[in-house]
């Protein structure tokens, strides 16, 4: 798992690069993505308590990842909405481009992650707490990128 | 379950490994018709025998096939079948994983192959600059199934590679510290190492390919906004790691063989042993040599001709280390030998015209004609394939538990070589002369006929070593002599396995204290691990 | 460079005195140990002096931001190297708190990279240039970080120093960060350290881009020397055992 | 440029020469003679050997960079000047096109004054293609989005010939075109004569320019030897002077320019001209049209 997860960290590196090249600006709301990050965050939080729970993890924690994981995605949705319903899409210019690309790439292995967890067997969980942890870790990465820097 | 049904749902390494070689084998026939196809329109000036888009096809379809579906996976296979073996394990460590990295690569391939039938295969050249790669100038299927092949495959390699990693790391027999593992096994683990690292870069550039054709994106449309040249940034971030990841797998073998025929054990392990890891890191800051024709600034070159010009140092180490291994030694030269010989003449030749490309005014001249082509073949061919040649003929008796003919190997030896040099040394004055790569036709220039058709006779030459090779193999998999469990009186691990090895490869795990285990057990008078 | 000793050096009278310091005490201290290492000390001590006092430094004060990534190149990079191998063999004694706390490959990574990455924000640059304290200041923490970065590598003390896959796994992920710095100087956007008017036929924007790509590559170039000797001194040591 | 392929040549040639030798020496004296005997001694290696092959090709690439570098100086045209361009360079699928700085266009036959150092500027319309002359000048890409810069400079009178080097598509082995090099007096008058407008078409020749118009001929082609192109399609000022069709495909004949007219993909498969069902008159007032542009 580590080695996959290194593999991605290329994968991910390479396109947040690429959203720093273009430099794209637009007013994204600071607030949605925070909540966002808020979410994910907690959603890690409660992976760790489930994972950390004895051999079998914890089934009430799991629970509340997994809600919490489809929250951060249904916020992300919402975000998605919002942004094209304001005219910004994957083709308006750079922006639009990159960033669809960056956070649907990024959504795209959390639903993946949140499918995984609901039916990974128990011996696997430690794993799976593992790249978790590594795409909220990501998602810090791009909100600190793309919420907080290209709005500045 | 017994026959087809086994090999379909092979996870044992042995199976999994010889799948890999097969479909290699298969797809290395399809490219070579494909460039058989290019050579023939190619034999004199102004031929039509195919249409400017069906050649486009054959070289694309060309490139990525020896690249992605043949030399990946050939190594791969290699690795997977000799690596338990070589470090006295009796399984990969993720078997299943094993099994699925080949059935994606496969179904990648296949998938590329499919293109064909829709009437739309890719047609953009290997590496598909955009934005010719982009939608409004390749509006074609073709390339979307490209692209798509190849994230299959990446996602293949890079679960291989992991699988290759982790073996190398957990199942070594005891006593076998990573010092001593045996100088294949080393270049492995580097070049899997190097995919892990490598092939993301790919599938990112290929994901805004995609995204870029099938749902509009911007990325690489100079007039919105996009950037052309990060594409090209991209892919050869990946790009040039792999010319090393297809190489390296290689020198490995290189490196078995030539200390078994030489009777003298490899000199310099770890000079080798680190000269390796040297190209690997140094393989990661030479991308843009692919690039010295952009105008990306004078200073910005000279950085990159520095990285390219010293990768030749590891490499020039590790053939001076080679070439002093066989001195002072006790050649035979075997088929395998012989190919081994062959290889490390060709890949120098390779080499040296590589550090050609790295003098900036030299590449300024030379990129993107045929002096390239001419490279990359005695780089990719005289040094990959000539090492799995020589790899072939060596290990064949262990994975068949048969020898190959020498007879017929001398033949397609020298068919081989003589058809490799015509088609090819050629090829560097067509490039001086000023004939650039990937035209479908030329004009009919002083010496342009004539050459081509040096090289395309040079090509049928070759065709005919290669079917005899292979008909080498298909005859003595039935008839050839009993080999016995270690025919060439070799040192590693796995010629004290069973020939073939049976499905649990060692009865008893052997301990190991040197990197020539079995020489200690036939020299008990000296051992290695007696040398200071 | 017009004249040797000419008004281009900088005979910055607390440099000369506080080098001249550091080589008398290395010998007083380290002669009852035999002297055997010296020579990289000494050499590590009149780089460091040349670094800090030729026009080099006058060049990267006024004129040249290359110059100045020269000048940081050799304080973070090369001279800590060449001052840990002259280093003899010592107790830590009352240093064993300091080397329990600095020493650990975590930390000693993020003050190295750390440093080098935080002093190139073109605001604490460019106020490191507007300001002579902050400057010696600036110097001062790349010598030390320098030192502290590469303690596990190539310490005196075998005992804290990184095995090798630590120790190339440490390099490396040092040298990406480094890599990085250097291709976002060399690429990025130009005009980031106003200060600089450029000098010769180096104009601004080359200038920042030279300096990027003398971090990029003969940085990477110590990192990589530094992944490679690990790993042959790592066969070497199979081979006594 | 010559001087430093000599050396890299010479360089390489020394190297493989050596290689070589200690394989065909080690072939030859150390063959093993079927007869099993003793194993040879067992040498591990010999660390100052491995040094010496490590500092020496150090050395070797250390020179061969300086070299590099120094002429990297002299052939590079620097990027960003305050000089104009004497040439803008265009590339097409899959055609050059040549824009001096008086306006006057012309495709793929590109005139310059001999012993003059031309500040060339290269671009794209679509795809990536690259500029390359090799007796003249390095080769460059042309990017999309980018503007590249060369020197380009002939010291003798002659035509040199050029090419696409970067892969642009279908038809770019067509991608040719000579560069025509002659001193200043006889390249000004060139220019004056291509700045000339086309004249009034007589008889047959004018029902063939009214088609021009009405069959969009020329939405893509410019009759004019000045002004603007429209960027889709290579001009066709002055078409009767020219020597070659297509980007060098074919000879400037009265039957390969029918061929052209009547079914375009035949003339030059791939090409993006389209299709115009034309009548065997049409056809022959268009050529009688096209053949009186001098």
């Amino acid at each position: 798992m580590a080695m996959f997860l290194i593999a991605e960290t290329v994968f991910f590196f390479l396109l947040i690069l690429a959203f720093v090249y273009f430099r794209g600006t637009a007013k994204l709301s600071l607030e949605a993505g925070g909540i966002d990050t808020a979410l994910l965050l907690a959603s890690s939080l409660s992976m760790w308590r489930a994972a950390s729970s004895g051999t079998g993890g914890s089934r009430p924690w799991l629970a509340v990842t997994l809600l919490l994981g489809a929250a951060f995605l249904i916020g992300q949705g919402i975000q998605y909405l919002h942004l094209i319903r304001d005219g910004v899409t994957l083709s308006q210019g750079a922006f639009g481009t990159t960033f669809f690309t960056l956070t649907g790439m990024h959504g795209l292995h959390v639903l993946a992650g949140l499918i995984a967890l609901a039916i990974a067997p128990a011996p696997a969980l430690r794993s799976m707490a593992l790249y978790w942890y590594f795409f909220t870790a990501v998602w810090l990465a791009i909100f600190l990128v793309a919420y907080v820097w290209s709005a500045a | 379950m017994t026959g087809l049904g086994a090999w379909l749902c092979a996870i044992d390494h042995k199976r999994v490994g010889i799948l890999y070689m097969l479909s290699a084998l298969l797809f290395f026939l399809a490219g070579g018709m494909e460039a058989m196809v290019m050579r023939a329109q190619l034999a004199a000036p102004n031929l039509k025998l195919i249409a400017p888009e069906t050649y486009n096809q054959m070289f694309t379809m060309h490139g990525t096939t020896m690249i992605f579906l043949v030399a990946m996976p050939v190594l791969t296979g290699f690795g997977v079948y000799l690596i338990p073996l070589m470090i006295g394990a009796n399984e990969m460590a993720l078997p299943r994983l094993c099994a699925l990295s080949f059935w994606l690569q496969l179904m990648g391939g296949v998938l590329l192959y499919f293109s064909f039938a829709t009437g739309a295969a890719p047609d953009a050249g290997w590496f598909s600059y955009a934005p010719l790669s982009e939608k409004a100038f390749s509006p074609g299927a073709g390339l979307d199934y490209w692209a798509l092949a190849l994230l299959m495959i990446a996602g293949g390699s890079v679960g291989s590679a992991i699988n290759l990693i982790v073996t190398i790391a957990t199942e070594r027999a005891p006593g076998m510290s990573m010092r001593l593992v045996p100088l294949f096994v080393w270049m492995t683990l580097v070049t899997s190492v190097m995919i892990v690292f490598a092939l993301p870069a790919l599938a990112a550039s290929l994901v805004m390919l995609l995204s870029d054709r099938l749902l509009h994106a911007r990325f690489f449309d100079a007039a919105q906004g996009g950037a052309p040249l990060l594409w090209q940034h991209y892919f050869w971030i990946f790009g040039h790691p792999e010319v090393y990841i297809v190489v390296l797998p290689a020198f490995g073998m290189i490196s078995e063989i030539i200390p078994v025929f030489s009777r003298k054990p490899i000199f310099g392990y770890p000079f080798m042993a680190t000269s390796t890891v040297a190209i690997a890191f140094l393989s990661y800051g030479v991308w843009v040599h692919h690039m010295f024709a952009v105008a990306l600034g004078r200073n910005f070159l000279a950085v990159f001709a520095a990285a390219s010009m010293l990768i030749a140092v590891p490499t020039g180490m590790k053939i001076f280390s080679w070439v002093a291994t066989m001195w002072g030694g006790a050649i035979r030269f075997t088929t395998a030998m012989l190919f081994a010989v062959a290889f490390l003449l060709e890949f120098t030749v390779g080499g040296l015209s590589g550090v050609a490309f790295a003098t900036v005014p030299v590449d300024w001249q030379m990129t993107d004609t045929y002096f390239v082509v001419a490279h990359i073949h005695y780089v990719l061919f005289g040094g990959t394939v000539f090492a799995l040649l020589a790899g072939v003929h060596y290990w064949f008796p262990k994975m068949s538990g048969r020898m190959l003919d020498e007879k017929l190997g001398r033949w397609s030896f020298w068919l081989i070589v003589l058809g490799f040099n015509t088609a090819f040394f050629v090829q560097h004055f067509l490039g001086l002369l000023g004939m650039t790569r990937r035209v479908y036709t030329y004009p009919d220039l002083p010496w342009f006929g004539a050459l081509n058709l040096i090289s395309t006779i040079g090509a049928a030459i070759l065709v005919f070593g290669i079917l005899l090779f292979c008909a080498n193999v298909a005859m003595s998999l039935f008839f050839g002599a009993v080999a016995g469990d270690d025919p060439w009186n070799a040192w590693t691990l796995e010629w004290a396995a069973a020939s073939p090895p049976l499905l649990q490869n060692f009865a008893e795990i052997p301990e190991v204290r040197s990197r020539r285990p079995l020489w200690d057990r036939k020299h008990p008078e000296a051992p290695d691990w007696g040398v200071a | 460079m017009n004249t040797f000793f000419g008004p281009n050096w900088d005979l910055e009278p607390s440099v000369v005195a506080g080098c001249a310091a550091l080589a008398l005490g290395y010998i007083a201290v380290a002669r009852k140990r035999g002297l055997s290492r010296m020579p990289y000390f000494l050499a590590g001590v009149v780089l460091l002096l040349l670094d800090l006092i030729s026009p080099i430094d006058t060049l990267a004060d006024r004129y040249l931001f290359s110059a100045h990534i020269v000048q940081h190149f050799l304080l973070a990079l090369v001279i800590p190297p060449l001052l840990l191998l002259g280093t003899p063999v010592f107790k830590l004694g009352a240093l064993n708190k300091l080397e329990r706390a600095v020493g650990q490959p975590p930390v000693s990574w993020l003050l190295g990279v750390g440093t080098m990455l935080a002093w190139h924000i073109p605001a604490l640059f460019n106020a490191a240039l507007a300001n002579d304290g902050l400057h010696i200041f600036q110097h001062l923490s790349f010598l030390v970080t320098g030192v502290i970065f590469w303690w596990p590598i190539l310490g005196p003390l075998e005992d804290r120093r990184l095995p090798a896959l630590g120790a190339v796994a440490y390099l490396f992920s040092a040298c990406v960060c480094c890599s990085l710095l250097g291709a976002f100087l060399t690429l990025g956007p130009s005009g980031l350290y106003p200060a600089y008017i450029g000098y010769g036929g180096l104009d601004a924007r080359s200038d920042q881009q030279l300096g990027g790509m003398l971090m990029w590559v003969p940085g990477c170039f110590v990192y990589l020397s530094g992944i490679l000797s690990t790993v042959l001194r790592w066969y070497g040591a199979e081979r006594t055992a | 440029m010559s001087a430093v392929f000599s050396l890299v040549l010479a360089i390489a040639a020394v190297i493989f020469l050596v290689v070589a030798a200690g394989v065909i020496y080690s072939a030859v004296r150390y063959r093993s003679r079927g007869v099993a005997i003793a194993e040879p001694r067992q040498i591990f290696g010999s660390r100052n050997l491995e040094i010496l092959w490590t500092v020496v090709p150090l050395l070797i690439v250390t020179g061969l960079f300086i070299v590099t570098v120094r002429a990297m100086v002299v052939i590079d045209a620097p990027q960003e000047t305050g000089r104009p361009s004497d040439l803008v360079i265009t590339g097409h699928q899959w055609w050059w096109e040549a824009r001096y700085p008086n306006g006057v266009v012309v495709p793929w036959d590109i005139h310059i004054p001999t012993s003059r150092r031309l500040r060339v500027r290269i671009e794209s319309a679509d795809v990536i293609h690259d500029f390359w002359v090799p007796e003249l000048a390095r080769k460059m890409d042309a990017v999309p989005g980018r503007w590249s810069y060369i020197w380009l400079e002939a010291d003798a009178p002659g035509t040199y010939a050029g090419t696409c080097s970067e892969f642009c598509g279908a038809e770019h082995a067509w991608m040719r075109f000579r560069v025509i090099a002659e001193p200043e007096p006889g390249f000004e008058a060139w220019l004056k004569r291509q700045a000339q407008p086309a004249l009034e078409p007589q008889g047959i020749a004018a029902e063939g320019a009214r088609l021009f118009q009405t069959k969009k001929c020329a939405d893509c082609h410019a009759v004019a030897g000045t002004g603007p192109s429209s960027g889709k399609g290579p001009s066709l000022a002055h078409l009767a002077s020219r020597e070659f069709l297509g980007s060098g495909i074919s000879r400037n004949t009265p039957q390969s320019l029918a061929l052209w007219l009547t079914n375009p993909q035949a003339a030059k498969p791939g090409n993006r001209m389209p299709d115009t069902p034309l009548s065997a008159d049409e056809t022959r007032a268009l050529l009688a049209y096209l053949e009186s542009l001098p």
